[in-house]
């Protein structure tokens, strides 16, 4: 099949899909959702280096909102038409010759907006804008300011890209690519050491599921390859394979396939064995917890799982399983949750244990409940992230609860908006929490996915009540963060406690220093006299009071390029002030003076205390997680290692403020979102249609429905035709029992820290000494990696390299020594046998020669001229034999006969 | 002949002249610079008979690599094996008689060789096809009309002549009107129509300005045919059997084409040679080689 | 006109003319660069003479063009060396004269 | 229809149709020497006004409005030189070098394509005719080198002989790149294959205005072959970094010290002729010939529209340290984009070259040629010379390797399907 062919069959296959689907809109006006994003990053790292920080802000937060609008646009258009769009900007990988001797198309550049893309995307660019928009005035102090806007920009590209794919590769691509920026995000202040590992560890532990994925994706292609004859990774494609040979896949292979999928899922979406990175995640700065590891690509896993949701039906085992991975990884994150005291980790694993809800819901079948659950808990943990963000704001960098308290009066907006948040979350019932977590439990009551299997009816219960219990537990941790937040007495007056300048990158806080520092702390150097070059102190465009001293960047290099270890070396020529007696005064000068956190700059006393914190064979294997440290070093201050950065407010002065006009104006409107969202899945018990379920529906319903609800679902709009619980008692008493528990929860929590001012939590922590230890330390799960996983793989390579040496060594000398032995005998027999022949040869030659070298005269010109002749002789020759003319007669002929 | 055939044989002409002046001031000249110079004019003039020899691609090369190359090369070693000051260059010769009768007779019994040995005139091999009663003798000339065209062989120029021959045996029931002589290649045709000649008058056609291409050949008899009392108009059509020849417009292809198959591995293998010969020559021609 | 034969046939009187100045060029010229002009002729004459013949008689395809290409080439080649050889004779015997160059003689 | 078709048809003059065959072919020349002799007086006369402003000095002003009439005052001084023969030249070689480099660079002028299929005469192995016929002017400089009798002609001969041999090798390589891409010698069918096609090969039945030009089929590699190119052709043409052979200092002029009057004329005249040339299949080959910018007459207004507010912009924010120029790029890079997606032409209206547009094809043509003409006169002035042997060894030690690199990865990118179809076969199952 040569080329033309090939290509022409190739353009007519394109045209064809284009046709199919309602084309509303040219390929490229869909493409540009995601694209906007990726060029936003294009720009910001070529030439948004060099711009001022508005134009870099205008840029990236234009750019998202342009997406916003799109998805709207689409979202509208998907509605009114109930047809996907679809996108096709032509075939990706074509392969010919793997289906009887036709081009097989295995994947195309297609992006397809169908109802559940619309949703995610709709989250993605909403969400997202409103974060760029908090992350403009958060991230304002920052000098690398470029680089991180490119960072979120390329991120919310590749969400988008994952969210939209068509088929299994395109969303790989957005997979990984994600997977890259919450490294990159994460490592964001990359000059601590902690930082760094913890986006390698977040990095390699996505890596481990993602490989799970692959090898899940990659067998399921193969497979419906080789038995269906169809090539192709297409989610519509392949649905439509699948669902068409239901009973014919056996279902050893399509649990296998789902389980190896939902491993790629909990690495991707931080379930029970490989959450381990979400909570050492927080290193990252607040707005990037709040966008990748709350409300967008942690719940990468849920939506793959929901668009692969034909695949998962075929299996109520693998559902079994993610449905008791995700109830068992809901309590367990709920409980490591309550003894948590740095106030982005609480948040972390309470993201972990809602995942765990959301594995939960889509486990049992319910996977629009799933979905819903996600569409709320991204709205109100954004705002809940961007609250605690805007609190570490307010308080100079500081993270650990234990040192706030009383920022009521001080802070607000914040605390009406996070409070709001934390009701919605644990599931107060007008809110959005309630409804999202409520359908889930009931799904799991009411399923019955896993009658078929071993585990009879009883099964959904257990999730029910496991699913209740973490639903309290929720409640009462986030009770127990509002109040030693915001409600009890306020603890930063007396400890006069938090750090100055919380530059990012700035160095560790003053939170490890001993009590009793005095109050001629960092922050109270004021004025730093302003070094007028600086581009960076040019007047900051955004309201926010530039107070405090000018952060050590004022005699920082100019670019933020990488250059800065360059400079930092010639920087450090400059001697350090004399070590002042009294460690405070100079000390802080000095503190401000050095940039980028290099520990060697601090004065002694300072450096010194890291060096307790570094475990002693810490360098090997990945980023140890620093607050495993021995317990007895953070005696109680729940140290986090992004304390003492992680906030751009830089102000060192001592009162918490509230923040700037931005950071509030998206807390308030994520916080409305919280609460506002819930009624789009209002449950047909209470009177209400489901409106999202049944938006959900044609995605997601097994595929008969589909045909069949399908058109109805078009014309009969909202009467509600297939309700099959319609009024069931018993999810009234099921909403009753969740209420309950939440009411329960936020009692208990106030009753503990509000009420008895946490007097109960400490004498319990006293009598249950170890317990405690344990729950607050993460059940040492990091520590038992290392032992179960990285150190094993230590001592294996040890062994091979041992066995390798003495093992494999010994036999290959060995065999060398045979080879001599073998050699010397050879040796023996040539001499004698074989030279002797040969120099018989040689003296038979010689004589030859001495005869015919008379013949070479040097002469060039004769030599020309025998070879002349010499050639003549032999055409002449040749010719005669090929005519085989007598020559007689020839010359007769020429010269007597007639001409 | 058309204005065409007249420029180029013209043209082939003063390109000859030029081609052996050059080659014989090459041989004679006294100044080796002044011969290297006629090479120059032998060169251009061997690339112009390509073209005229419609070879373009040879052509092209022949100037690229030999004027652009070769001549190069000479001059740089003339320049740099003779003592710059004298201008005037010996290039003294042994004129022995002996190598110029030697010559002489060398380029005799060549001229013999090609006047005698070789019938270019072959004439073109005739087809014949029968049908029904009829019979027709088909033959194809290259565009001089004299030298014959084989059976799928390539003409020179764009335009063939046929000449061909109509007998029709005793058969009372048809009447030849017309003979059509159709050739086709793809979508083009070209026919041409004769009124019926005599029993065994030939008919002669030239065919000109041929596109590219595969043609093929098909004779159409217009007459009528009487079935019992009136006569219907009837056609017989017969195309020849492997007939045809082929128009080719240039040689680029035909020879990419050729290297890229049958002479791939000598094409390999020449690449490799020309390497040696590009270290080899490098090397030999390297300042200090004293120790030669 | 003049001999108004088969173009082939004047292609092939034509090289046979340059074939042999080339012939004589070699045999009667001393200097080393002469002969390699000779060489040179001797190879154009060769080379017209493949063309005639493949674009003449186009039955036999396309096997002369393809040779000449090859000479063309080989003749690069060739001449590359050859005066690389002749500068290193210039070099160690001061000229270039093809009988003193007898070194190899027995 | 090419020109000399146009004029054996039009011209009747003496009946006999052989001489009207030749007298056509000769009329066609006399207007193209004259539309050469007149553009490179044109030139000398811009590149003296052009050098003149970039020294902030005016540059002949006297003859004419502005000194436009100074090449003909120019002309007219050479021809009315005493034409000096040395004594110690070889005068048959002395005479004839000056035509021999003159009629190499005229006969590269024939085969360019200047507007949508017409051009004097068009070759199906255009560029290897190009390529062929300009080594012609090598053995001309040698001949004038030589036969001018004194060593520093003659060292100026064989040093820039040697420039132009050597810098044949990296420009030969490039354009056989480029080859690769084209897939035909033809130059006319060069510029007319630039219409389609995005970059990367994407959507190649798009008409992508500028994007779908050479230089931008597979950037990174199609980019640095254009760079090369325009280089080699520096060198090619003995001009601003690589003008060794007449450099005043060492050499007193080259080749053509011992040459005055008209025959000095002719190598200025072939020099410039040459630059046309170089800079003509540079176009060809890499700015999409005779090619407008943009798709259609729509795109080349967004082009147009997005330079005018990327300027206004830039200068708009001249005080944020943006800059006219850099706006007025970014505006047109992004026009050219926009266009190419917003602006695709009907069925017919893409630019085919027909009728009235051959005038236009032309028009794109020329002025891409004179840019890159402008911009080598532009380097003159701001480049220092290179010395003989740095030119040696970026030829050979730095465009020739760079250049191969490029050829085997324009090889291997335009040979995609084969190796998807290599790497998926490996993997081909039974299958049903």
């Amino acid at each position: 099949m040569d080329l033309h062919t090939f290509v022409s069959a190739l353009q007519e296959q394109g045209s064809h899909a284009a046709e199919a689907a309602a084309p509303a809109f040219s390929p490229l006006m869909v493409w540009m959702v995601p694209l906007l994003p990726v060029f936003g990053f294009l720009f910001q790292t070529f030439i948004g280096r060099k711009l001022p920080k508005p134009v870099v802000s205008f840029v990236s937060c234009g750019v998202i909102f342009a997406s916003c609008v799109l998805s709207w646009v689409f979202f509208f258009s998907v509605k009114s038409a109930g047809q996907p769009i679809v996108a096709m900007l032509g075939p990706w990988v074509q392969v010919p010759g793997l289906k009887d001797g036709l081009l097989s198309v295995i994947a195309e550049h297609k992006l397809v907006v169908d109802q559940l893309t619309c949703v995610m995307i709709l989250v993605i660019t909403n969400i997202g804008f409103l974060i760029h928009v908090y992350s403009i005035s958060y991230m304002a102090e920052e000098k690398r300011y470029a680089r991180y806007f490119s960072y979120l920009n390329l991120f919310t590209g590749f969400m988008l890209i994952l969210v939209m794919a068509s088929n299994v590769l395109l969303m790989f691509v957005g997979w990984e690519g994600v997977g890259l920026c919450s490294y990159l995000l994460i490592g964001f202040w990359f000059e601590k050491k902690e930082n760094a590992s913890a986006g390698m560890k977040a990095f390699v532990v996505n890596r481990v599921g993602d490989l799970a994925f692959t090898i899940g994706a990659l067998t399921l292609f193969v497979y419906l390859g080789r038995t269906f004859g169809v090539w192709t990774i297409d989610f519509q494609a392949m649905k439509e394979v699948i669902t068409a040979h239901k009973d014919a896949i056996p279902m050893g292979l399509s649990t296998f396939v789902c389980i190896m999928l939902f491993i790629g899922a909990t690495g991707k979406s931080a379930q029970v064995p490989l959450y381990v990175w979400l909570p050492d995640a927080m290193a990252g700065p607040t707005p990037v917890s709040a966008l990748i590891h709350a409300a967008t690509m942690v719940t990468a896993g849920v939506y793959m799982i929901a668009r692969l949701n034909f695949l998962f039906v075929l299996s109520p085992t693998a559902l079994a399983v993610v449905t008791g991975v995700g109830a068992f990884t809901a309590i367990f994150a709920g409980s490591i949750g309550i003894a948590q005291n740095d106030i982005k980790k609480v948040l972390a694993y309470s993201t972990v244990s809602q995942l765990g809800f959301m594995f939960m819901g889509v486990g049992v079948g319910a996977f629009a409940a799933g979905v819903f659950h996600l569409f709320t808990h991204a709205f109100f943990k954004a705002c809940l992230f961007l609250g605690s963000g805007s609190v570490i704001h307010g308080m100079g960098g500081e993270q650990d609860i234990t040192k706030m308290g009383g920022l009521k009066s001080k802070m607000p907006y914040t605390y009406w908006t996070f409070l709001l948040a934390s009701l919605a979350l644990s599931g107060v019932p007008p809110l959005a929490g309630f409804f999202s977590k409520d359908e889930i439990l009931w799904q799991a009551w009411s399923t019955t996915q896993f009658s078929t299997t071993g585990l009879g009816m009883w099964y959904g219960k257990i999730i029910w009540l496991i699913g209740a219990t973490a639903a309290a537990t929720t409640a009462f941790y986030m009770t127990r963060l509002v109040i030693k937040t915001f409600l009890d007495r306020p603890k930063w007056a007396t400890a006069s406690a938090f750090s100055g300048a919380g530059l990012p990158g700035g160095k560790d806080d003053e939170s490890e220093l001993p009590q009793d520092e005095s109050m001629l702390d960092l922050g109270a150097i004021k004025k730093k006299p302003k070094n007028p070059s600086s581009p960076s102190n040019r007047p900051a465009p955004l309201p926010g009071p530039m107070k405090g001293d000018e952060p050590a960047s004022a005699d920082l290099p100019e670019d933020e390029s990488m250059l800065d270890f360059g400079k930092i070396a010639r920087k450090k020529a400059q001697p350090p002030p004399a070590p002042a007696p009294v460690p405070a005064a100079s000390h802080g000068h000095d503190e401000h003076d050095h940039d980028h956190g290099h520990a060697h700059d601090l004065p002694q006393d300072e450096s010194m205390l890291d060096l307790g914190r570094v475990r002693p064979f810490a360098a090997a294997h990945d980023a140890h997680d620093s607050h495993d440290a021995p317990a007895a070093h953070d005696s109680g201050h729940g140290h986090s290692d992004d304390s003492g950065h992680g906030h751009g407010g830089g102000h060192g002065h001592g009162e918490p403020h509230e923040s700037p006009a931005f950071m509030l104006f998206a807390l308030i409107v994520l916080a409305a979102g919280s609460a506002a969202v819930g009624f789009l899945g209002w449950p047909p018990a209470l009177g209400g249609t489901n409106v999202f379920e049944h938006w959900l529906a044609p995605v997601v319903e097994a595929h008969e429905a589909k045909a069949a609800g399908h058109e109805t679902h078009a014309k009969a709009e909202h009467e509600p035709a297939s309700e099959e619980h319609h009024s069931n008692p018993m999810e009234y008493v099921l909403m009753l029992v969740s209420i309950g528990a939440a009411a329960g929860g936020i009692f208990f929590g106030w009753i503990v820290y509000g009420k008895r001012m946490g007097v109960p939590a400490k004498d319990f922590t006293e009598k249950h000494k170890e317990l405690y230890e344990l729950v607050r330390d993460k059940y040492r799960i990091d520590e038992l990696y290392e032992a179960a996983v990285i150190n094993p793989l230590l001592d294996l390579n040890e062994g091979t390299c041992r066995f390798d040496n003495e093992v494999v060594d010994g036999a290959v000398n060995g065999a060398a020594r045979v080879g001599i032995i073998v050699a010397k005998g050879t040796g023996l027999v040539d001499n004698e046998v074989v030279d002797a022949a040969v120099n018989g040869a040689a003296v038979a030659t010689q004589m030859v020669a001495r005869k015919v070298r008379r013949a070479q005269t040097g002469n060039i010109k004769q030599y020309l001229t025998f070879a002349l002749v010499g050639g003549l002789f032999v055409i002449a020759a040749f010719c005669l034999w090929l005519t085989r003319t007598n020559l007689w007669s020839t010359f007769t002929e020429t010269f007597g006969g007639n001409r | 002949m058309g204005a065409a055939e007249i420029v180029l044989n013209v043209v082939f002409y003063v390109l000859a002249a030029s081609a052996i002046a050059g080659a014989v001031a090459v041989a004679a000249s006294r100044n080796i610079v002044r011969s290297a110079f006629a090479l120059l004019a032998v060169l251009f003039s061997v690339a112009g008979l390509y073209a005229v020899m419609k070879a373009d691609f040879i052509a092209g090369a022949q100037v690229l690599i030999y004027v652009g190359g070769i001549l190069v090369l000479i001059i740089f070693a003339v320049m740099l094996t003779h003592r710059i000051t004298d201008v005037k260059l010996s290039n003294d010769s042994t004129p022995g008689p002996a190598a110029f009768c030697a010559c002489l007779c060398l380029l005799f019994s060549l001229l013999v060789v090609v006047r005698y040995s070789t019938k270019w005139r072959r004439d073109s091999d005739t087809v014949t096809a029968r049908a029904e009663s009829f019979e027709v003798s088909f033959k194809q000339y290259q565009a001089d009309g004299a030298t014959g065209l084989a059976f799928g062989g390539g003409a020179y120029e764009d335009s063939v002549v046929v000449v061909a021959t109509v007998s029709q045996g005793p058969d009372p029931l048809r009447i030849l009107d017309q003979v059509q002589f159709v050739a086709t290649s793809g979508a083009n045709r070209v026919s041409r129509n004769f009124p019926v000649a005599g029993r065994d008058a030939p008919y002669r056609h030239v065919f000109e300005k041929l596109s590219e291409g595969e043609w093929r050949w098909t004779v159409r008899l217009l007459g009528r045919q009487k079935d019992g009392k009136d006569e219907v108009d009837r056609e017989w059509e017969f195309p020849l059997a492997n007939t045809g020849f082929t128009v080719t417009r240039g040689v680029t292809e035909p020879i990419a084409l050729a290297l890229a198959g049958p002479y791939l591995f000598a094409f390999e293998v020449v690449s490799v040679l020309l390497l040696a010969a590009l270290v080899g020559a490098a090397f030999l021609a390297r300042k200090e080689v004293k120790d030669l | 006109m003049i001999f108004s034969r088969h173009p082939l046939e004047q292609m092939l009187i034509l090289s046979a003319i340059v074939f042999c100045c080339g012939v004589y060029t070699i045999l009667t010229r001393k200097n080393a660069v002469s002969i390699l002009m000779g060489v040179e002729l001797v190879l154009n004459a060769a080379n017209l003479n493949f063309v005639a013949f493949s674009q003449y008689t186009r039955t036999g395809g396309v096997h002369g063009n393809v040779f000449t290409i090859f000479v063309i080439l080989l003749a690069a080649a060739e001449a590359a060396v050859a005066l690389a050889i002749i500068i290193g004779i210039y070099q160690n015997f001061g000229r270039v004269d093809v009988d003193e160059a007898d070194g190899m003689k027995e | 229809m090419t020109p000399i078709a146009l004029a054996s048809w039009a011209l009747e003059l003496t009946g006999i149709p052989v001489l009207d065959a030749f007298l056509s072919i000769l009329v066609v020349c006399f207007i193209l020497i004259n539309f050469i002799a007149v553009y490179a007086g044109i030139s000398t006369y811009a590149e003296r006004k052009i050098a003149g402003h970039m020294q902030a000095r005016v540059g002949p002003y006297r003859i004419g409005p502005h000194g436009f009439l100074v090449w003909i005052a120019d002309a007219l001084k050479l021809m009315i030189k005493e034409d000096i023969i040395a004594t110690n030249t070889d005068r048959l070689l002395f005479k004839l070098s000056p035509y021999v480099v003159f009629a190499g660079s005229f006969a590269c002028w024939v085969a360019l394509p200047y507007a949508p299929n017409w051009s004097p005469a068009s070759f199906n192995i255009g560029i290897l005719y190009l390529l062929a016929v300009s080594s012609a002017v090598v053995i001309g400089i040698l001949m004038a080198g030589w036969s001018s009798g004194s060593k520093w002609a003659l060292f100026g001969a064989m040093r820039s002989a040697a420039q132009i041999v050597s810098y044949e090798v990296p420009i030969g390589i490039t354009l056989l790149g480029m080859l690769l891409i084209y897939g035909t010698l033809d130059m006319q069918a060069i510029a007319a294959s630039q219409a389609k096609g995005l970059p990367f090969g994407v959507m190649e039945d798009h008409y992508g205005g500028l994007w779908s030009w050479g230089i931008n089929r597979w950037p990174p590699f199609t980019v640095i072959a254009f760079i090369i190119y325009y280089i080699g052709a520096l060198a090619e043409t003995n001009r601003t970094p690589f003008d060794i052979p007449e450099a005043e200092s060492e050499l007193v002029a080259g080749y053509h010290t011992e040459y005055s009057g008209m025959r000095f004329s002719f190598f200025f005249l072939s020099e410039y002729a040459n630059m046309f040339v170089v800079s003509a299949i540079a176009t060809t080959f890499f700015l999409g010939g005779w090619l407008p910018p943009a798709p259609s007459a729509s795109g080349t207004l967004l082009l147009v529209v997005g330079t005018v507010v990327g300027a206004g912009v830039g200068y708009g924010f001249q005080r944020r340290g943006f800059d006219g120029f850099v706006g007025a790029m970014l505006g047109s890079g992004i026009g050219a984009l926009v266009a190419v997606f917003a602006a695709q032409p009907a069925a017919d209206g893409a630019f085919t070259g027909k009728g009235p547009q051959i005038l236009e094809g032309a028009f794109w043509f020329f002025s891409k040629s004179f840019t890159l003409i402008f911009v080598m006169i532009w380097l003159r002035w701001t480049l220092p010379r290179y010395r003989v042997d740095q030119l040696m060894d970026l030829c050979w030690k730095k465009l020739t390797p760079l250049a191969l690199i490029n050829l085997v990865a324009i090889g291997i990118l335009e040979t995609r399907h084969e190796w998807w179809a290599l790497i998926v076969n490996h993997f081909k199952a039974a299958g049903p």
